[in-house]
């Protein structure tokens, strides 16, 4: 009952977020003393009139606030251009996220199950080897820098075993693409729905049943998959294992011996109660891969949604700049949202 | 483990010797202090992880420290120019080859061990820096949201809340891409500026553009640390400021700010102390990535980022003895700070407290 | 390899003898509890008395090896009369037996209801699993009915309600009725209750208090109260146990202890608690804090802060010495010379 | 006002608003007046809840209260700032419940100590002197001033607390719960070092607890508090011996007696249910949900607080114009 006027309140208190988010963003681009123009049209096609034409289009004679405003006015109403690309900023964009989306799934697989396990064998086994092993491993993943791992797992899997490949975005046939475009038009909500996630090439071809096709996107994936498992798996593991001997000794669980429960009811109570702090940290984790790992995109050579902002910065492109960060700053809110509703799942003295 | 810690014993009473001439008494009135730094030195040398990462840093302040004093060869010189030879040599380890270079030499011929010396300064002045003056800044910001409360902490929270929706290394691309034209132009007319920041940097005058560049992921940095103490802080502050302790301090008759720099900053410092620690080796990390996409300076500077990301376009055939070797001495610049900071983590925890205050007795009485 | 019956008087529940309790702590091995035995008969209280710790809590949990590392159980026997009239050793017998004791036939309240019940789940779940932990074939429904009547018998309001009820939506009081009621959810033979009013308002603790005293009446049970309380336990126990620094020193009948105290820490420690019915002039308070019990004193353990103190209290560890019937003092001014 | 009073207190309200609520409020003290005479001691006695901890607070000013009058020492404090706020807590200091989070954990007991001699810019002469000079006050020695508060035991701890409190020579010490988290023993020391302070510096004391016994053996009078409402006010022996409010009733029926014959013959009068929460009370008395002996009148006003007896107050119905 409270949970929709949760809702409704953290979507009221971070509209300012967004605004600030939206507002910083332009005012940096806007003091770049630099002609964006220039950059977006290229040395060879320039001239007078095409320039013109392109700084009345996006109101570059106008004072910066009815600039913002204007730039705004075309995010919310889905119109804004990518003036490099000349088309739908948002058509781009949503090819992109896929990609990212894709790439942070695959990513989360390894993180977790690299983390949960080892966080929770770490902690049955307090100050053993596998113990120290694990918090060795947290260490060497949080001082390894992101690229040097990656040109090694690139080493090691690409250049000698071949069991990836490191160009293109393995899609689903044209056929399902056009299928999934159409359900919509069939089936009124739920269509939307499903042809929403089906842009996502990996759901798409789930949807059609073109296993083939999930498959080369794993094997064209699990390589920076693997990397960023393994460099924020061991961190993952610790914080399951302090939460867990956190709940282990706890006093409910000398009490749920003293009543003569069974192990398993035991660890039942241990387990679930630990799950909270590990679930904020799964959860803004993948609110980072999902707002796009721009090193691993750049390395392994992945158009997601990392590389289009930082394409964007590079060539001054503000409408792509400002789209990119509203999206990222939404992904930011709804992945604590989603940790929050998470929380009141596990944990019932939290309610809204 | 022993010896350092009657190395840091005999820091810490030559220290309290000291104070002993200035003011007598003073060991008298501080025995529970000293007993306190000696409980601290022999949590500390016991811990293997810190002490090794403690070593790490330590060599790493000094490389940085004399690093561009000692590095052999002038790192605007390309050598290439006179041996073409010289672009990407392998490693020349001693018994199978003799001579020069030993791990072999970068894009331009030039040694990487001599490379990396600078590179020391560069990543270690940008990465303290950062956390210096990031967390200060977050510090009193997350302090007076704390303690206020009410509508300042509404709109300090909300500011920090628009840092944290951006992704960090965007927010700093952004800024690193922004502002290198502007530090530029004060570089260029200011000279005692211009002489700090290269001395500081260990590099050339004339390279004012490229200091441009590493001051802007500086700012950039910096504009992107704080919200994460900010946060912490306040969250601790708002616990510490309902202890009876505060309430007694009002009575006492100290100020708002005295209580909060006297009584509510130091009880809220161990955490803040060990993010920092891990900071430092985050923000190596991070700047490292910067100047990897690009971002940070250019030729002829020798960044360590920067350089793994150049010898990155001839990966793996010619250019894998660089790569490894400076991604080697990041990751021991990064593993450094965080073994001392989950040592430090362990040290300042008041659950482990006890038992090394009794093991530190009972090793006394030995 | 089947062990000789071991002997219980008929009445008597448990009896536990010369138990040793020490945990090996990096500040040194504790001795939190050292030579104790008690028995407790059917339909009896039982009252542990004793300061911060003095090792009664520590006691209780040995009987049922609640005790956790660092802490280990060094010796002694607790002797059990089961429902089934078989007496074993809790101690020595295997850790289902254990299992199957715990929580059916012994149940526990802890201090803090608060912290012993799980967040995570309903009162109503806490019984249920109580329930099928001891007895396999039975339904959800009949076990949360069997929840709905044990809240209703230990005076619950609504009980059809508070069942399906978290403990944080409970207040203090309830939450201790709620885990009174767990206790009792497989009747058992003897309850422990672990100081079950220290965090409980007066008038609360005075229900609760009555709550159980009726609720043993009805059951039969043995039951052990732990407290510092000494107005507690003048409302509800029959005997006492008076425990100093991991021994007892004093044990008697009630009005033993109460009016005829041997041990000159009972007696102080009377004379420290201020009695709203009487006019007081000066309460008697005892110099000295608790000894550590990693090195604890020579001789007595009181000695220390003992105004009667002899030589041969700092020698000699005083055995318990009949006072009178039943009454046991472990004092060397009553050595009969 | 009597010169013999050192603290009056006027119809003291504090009203918290409840958080994410625009409606509710906490009526944590709703109208509380009182008054205690220089060196005398009032006790406060109450369940949780019922606003206790926060009229200590208030009183103090720790808490700013919402509406009545707060008047120390012929001077009206309520609205008191800056330098005349630090005059008041000059003269009026509090000790709180636990030593062990009322001592800033990374102090020494001098710099502890120091703090109110520095800040009030006391005349002290020789510090360290006056400081061994003061520790003895409260039994303790040299040797404990530059040792930090883990270094003591619980009960040396609240020394150092009482020490602070009085160090500043003031007229009127709060002492909240100061006992309740000491050992037996521990609280009798703790409770004849307050008894023996007083007397030396003619303190007036309000000594909070919900420990009955312990209110009743400190201080001469007493208050019952339900509900952020004082329901019976006297000297202590006549409230205890002839309760007149029905609450007080039941609250002094339930105190456990150390003696085993009185308490096996007392008889038994236990309260129905447990204390509501002070978030929107209810209407009228607040006790009469609960009362036995409750009346229309009761469910509709608010009895006054009334002088039933030679100056023994309590505010019931039942009582009205006999």
């Amino acid at each position: 009952m409270g949970l929709a006027s949760f809702i409704a309140r953290r979507i009221l208190t971070f509209i300012p977020t967004l605004i600030g988010v939206l507002l910083i963003t332009y005012l940096i681009a806007y003091a770049i003393p630099a002609d964006p123009v220039r950059a977006w049209v290229g040395e060879k096609l320039m001239n007078p009139e095409t320039l013109e034409q392109i700084k009345t289009k996006y109101k570059f004679n106008a004072p910066w606030y009815e600039q913002f405003m204007f730039l705004i006015q075309q995010l919310l109403t889905g119109q804004l251009e990518d003036p490099v690309r000349h088309r739908n900023v948002f058509t781009e964009l949503t090819s992109r996220f896929a990609v990212t989306v894709e790439l942070a799934i695959v990513g989360f697989m390894f993180l977790v199950i690299i983390g949960l396990p080892l966080g929770i064998i770490a902690a049955i086994k307090k100050d053993s080897p596998v113990d120290f092993a694990v918090r060795v491993l947290a260490l060497l993943g949080s001082s390894l820098p992101s690229f040097v791992l990656y040109y090694f797992l690139i080493l090691v899997l690409f250049v000698h075993t071949r069991t990836t490949y490191l160009a293109g975005i393995p899609m689903p046939s044209g056929k399902c693409i056009s299928d999934l475009a159409a359900l919509p038009q069939s089936v009124p909500v739920l269509g939307n729905v499903a042809s929403a996630i089906g842009s996502v090439p990996m759901f798409g071809a789930m949807m059609c049943g073109e296993w083939s096709v999930v498959a080369d996107t794993f094997k064209r994936l699990y390589l920076p998959g693997l990397a960023l498992g393994l460099l924020n798996g061991g961190f993952i593991a610790r914080i399951v294992r302090n939460s867990l001997l956190d709940s282990l000794s706890a006093e409910f669980i000398l009490y749920a011996k003293a009543r003569g429960l069974r192990k398993l009811s035991v660890w039942k109570h241990a387990l679930r109660n630990a799950m909270v702090p590990v679930v904020t940290v799964l959860g803004l984790n993948f609110g980072g891969l999902l707002s796009g790992a721009i090193i691993a995109e750049t390395v392994f050579n992945i158009p997601g949604l990392g590389r289009y902002m930082y394409d964007a910065i590079m060539r001054l492109n503000f409408p792509v700049i400002i789209a990119c960060t509203f999206l990222i700053a939404v992904i930011y809110i709804v992945v604590n949202l989603v940790v929050d509703i998470l929380y009141a799942v596990i944990d019932p003295r939290i309610r809204y | 483990m022993e010896t350092i810690f009657r190395l840091l014993r005999s820091i810490i009473w030559s220290y309290a010797k000291l104070r002993e001439k200035i003011s007598p008494g003073w060991i008298q009135k501080n025995s529970s202090r000293i007993k306190e730094w000696e409980l601290m030195a022999y949590a500390y040398s016991r811990s293997l992880i810190g002490v090794i990462g403690g070593v790490i840093v330590l060599a790493v302040f000094i490389l940085a420290v004399i690093g561009p004093l000692l590095a052999w060869e002038p790192y605007w010189e390309y050598k290439i120019v006179y041996d073409e030879s010289l672009r990407y040599r392998g490693p020349c380890l001693p018994p199978s080859c003799t001579g020069y270079p030993l791990l072999g030499t970068d894009e331009w011929g030039r040694d990487i061990i001599a490379m990396s010396l600078y590179g020391f300064r560069i990543s270690f002045v940008i990465s303290i820096v950062v956390v210096l003056l990031g967390a200060p800044l977050g510090i009193i910001l997350g302090l007076i949201a704390g303690y206020k409360g009410g509508v300042v902490d509404e709109i300090i929270m909300r500011i920090t809340d628009i840092f944290l929706a951006f992704p960090g290394l965007v927010l700093a691309i952004a800024f690193a891409s922004v502002l290198p034209q502007r530090i530029r132009g004060f570089l260029e007319v200011n000279n005692i500026a211009r002489a700090f920041f290269s001395g500081l940097f260990g590099l050339r005058q004339e390279e004012y553009g490229q200091l441009a560049a590493l001051l802007s992921i500086w700012i950039a940095m910096v504009i992107v640390w704080w919200p994460g103490y900010a946060r912490i802080v306040r969250g601790s502050v708002l616990s510490v400021r309902e202890m009876p302790f505060v309430e007694a301090a009002k009575l006492s008759g100290l100020s708002t700010w005295s209580i909060l720099f006297k009584h509510i900053l130091p009880n809220v410092l161990s955490p803040v102390l060990v993010m920092m620690t891990f900071d430092i080796a985050t923000a190596t990390l991070f700047a490292a990535s910067l100047s990897f996409l690009g971002l940070g300076p250019q030729e002829p500077v020798p960044e360590l980022g920067f350089m793994i990301s150049k010898a990155g376009g001839y990966f793996p055939e010619r250019s894998s003895h660089v790569v490894i070797y400076l991604g080697f001495i990041l990751l021991m610049m990064a593993l450094g700070w965080n073994l001392l900071g989950d040592a430090l983590r362990d040290i300042l925890d008041p659950r482990t407290r006890r038992a090394i205050e009794y093991r530190l007795e009972k090793e006394k009485k030995k | 390899m089947e062990s000789q019956p071991m002997y219980l008087p008929e009445d008597v529940i448990l009896k536990v003898e010369n138990l040793d309790v020490k945990f090996y702590t990096y500040a040194g091995v504790v001795h939190a509890v050292s030579n104790v035995s008690f028995y407790v008969k059917e339909g009896e209280t039982v009252a542990l008395v004793g300061e911060t710790g003095c090792g009664k809590s520590v006691t209780t949990r040995a009987v049922t090896r609640l005790i956790e590392s660092p802490g280990r159980i060094e010796g002694g026997s607790a002797l059990f009369r089961r429902r089934s009239g078989k007496v074993v050793d809790l101690l020595k017998i295997g850790d289902e037996e254990l299992r199957e004791i715990r929580g059916n036939e012994i149940a526990y309240v802890f201090q803090d209801p608060t912290s012993s019940l799980d967040p995570l789940y309903t009162i109503g779940y806490h019984i249920h699993e109580t329930i099928v932990a001891h007895k396999s074939k039975i339904s959800k429904k009949q076990t949360f009915k069997q929840a709905v009547s044990l809240l209703k018998q230990v005076l619950i309001p609504s009980p059809e309600i508070r069942v399906k009820n978290y403990p944080h939506e409970l207040s203090g009081g309830m939450r201790q009725r709620s885990v009174i009621a767990i206790g009792l959810s497989n009747n058992p033979r003897l309850f422990i209750a672990d100081e079950p009013t220290t965090n409980l308002d007066v008038t609360v603790q005075a229900q609760i208090l009555d709550l159980l005293k009726s609720l043993q009446e009805n059951y039969k049970m043995g039951l052990i109260l732990i407290t510092h309380n000494l107005g507690i336990v003048a409302e509800v126990a029959n005997r006492v146990y008076v425990m100093y620094a991991g021994k007892i020193v004093e044990e008697g009948y009630l009005e033993q202890i109460f009016y005829n105290p041997s041990h000159p820490y009972t007696k102080l420690l009377l004379r420290a608690v201020p009695d709203p019915t009487k006019k007081i002039e000066k309460l008697e308070s005892i110099h000295g804090t608790v000894p550590s019990l990693i090195n604890p004193p020579p001789g007595c353990r009181f000695q220390p802060r003992c105004p009667f103190a002899m030589e041969k209290c700092l020698i000699k560890e005083p055995p318990l010495i009949e006072v009178e019937n039943q009454h046991r003092s472990a004092c060397w001014l009553l050595e009969r010379t | 006002m009597s010169s013999n009073e050192i603290l009056k207190v006027l119809d003291l309200k504090k009203h918290f608003r409840v958080r994410g609520s625009l409606t509710k409020k906490v009526k944590a003290v709703d109208g509380v007046t009182f008054s205690i005479e220089v060196g005398e001691t009032l006790g406060v006695v109450g369940e949780s809840g019922c606003g206790k901890t926060t009229l200590g607070r208030l009183v103090l000013r720790l808490i700013e209260p919402t509406s009545g009058r707060i008047i120390f020492d012929n001077k009206d404090v309520t609205k008191a700032k800056g330098r005349d706020l630090r005059e008041y807590w000059r003269n009026a200091q509090m000790v709180f419940q636990d030593p062990h989070t009322s001592l800033d954990p990374r102090m020494t007991i001098a710099s502890i100590l120091l703090e109110p001699i520095r800040y009030y810019n006391l005349k002290v002469g020789d510090e360290e002197e006056f400081l061994v000079k003061q520790m003895e006050l409260v039994g303790l020695g040299r040797e404990h001033l530059y040792r930090y508060p883990h270094e003591l035991s619980g009960g040396q701890k609240q020394r150092v607390a009482i020490l602070r409190a009085i160090i500043t020579k003031p007229k009127f010490v709060v002492l909240d719960e100061p006992t309740s988290s000491l050992d037996v023993s521990v609280q009798a020391q703790i409770l004849e070092l307050l008894k023996d302070l007083q007397r030396k510096f003619n303190l007036a004391y309000m000594f909070i607890s919900h420990d009955i016994s312990v209110v009743k053996y400190m201080s001469r009078r007493m208050a019952v508090m339900y509900l952020g409402k004082i329901v019976e006010l006297g000297a202590s022996d006549d409230v205890f011996e002839k309760p007149y409010h029905p609450y007080s009733k039941f609250l002094l029926a339930a105190v456990p007696i150390p003696d085993p014959k009185i308490a096996r013959s007392k008889t038994k009068v236990l309260i129905k249910g447990e204390p509501p929460s002070p978030i929107n009370p209810p209407a009228g008395c607040r006790f009469h949900p609960r009362c036995p002996y409750a009346i229309e009148i009761c469910r509709k006003q608010e009895p006054p607080l009334l002088e039933i007896e030679n100056k023994h107050y309590a505010a019931c119905w039942l009582y009205h114009k006999k």
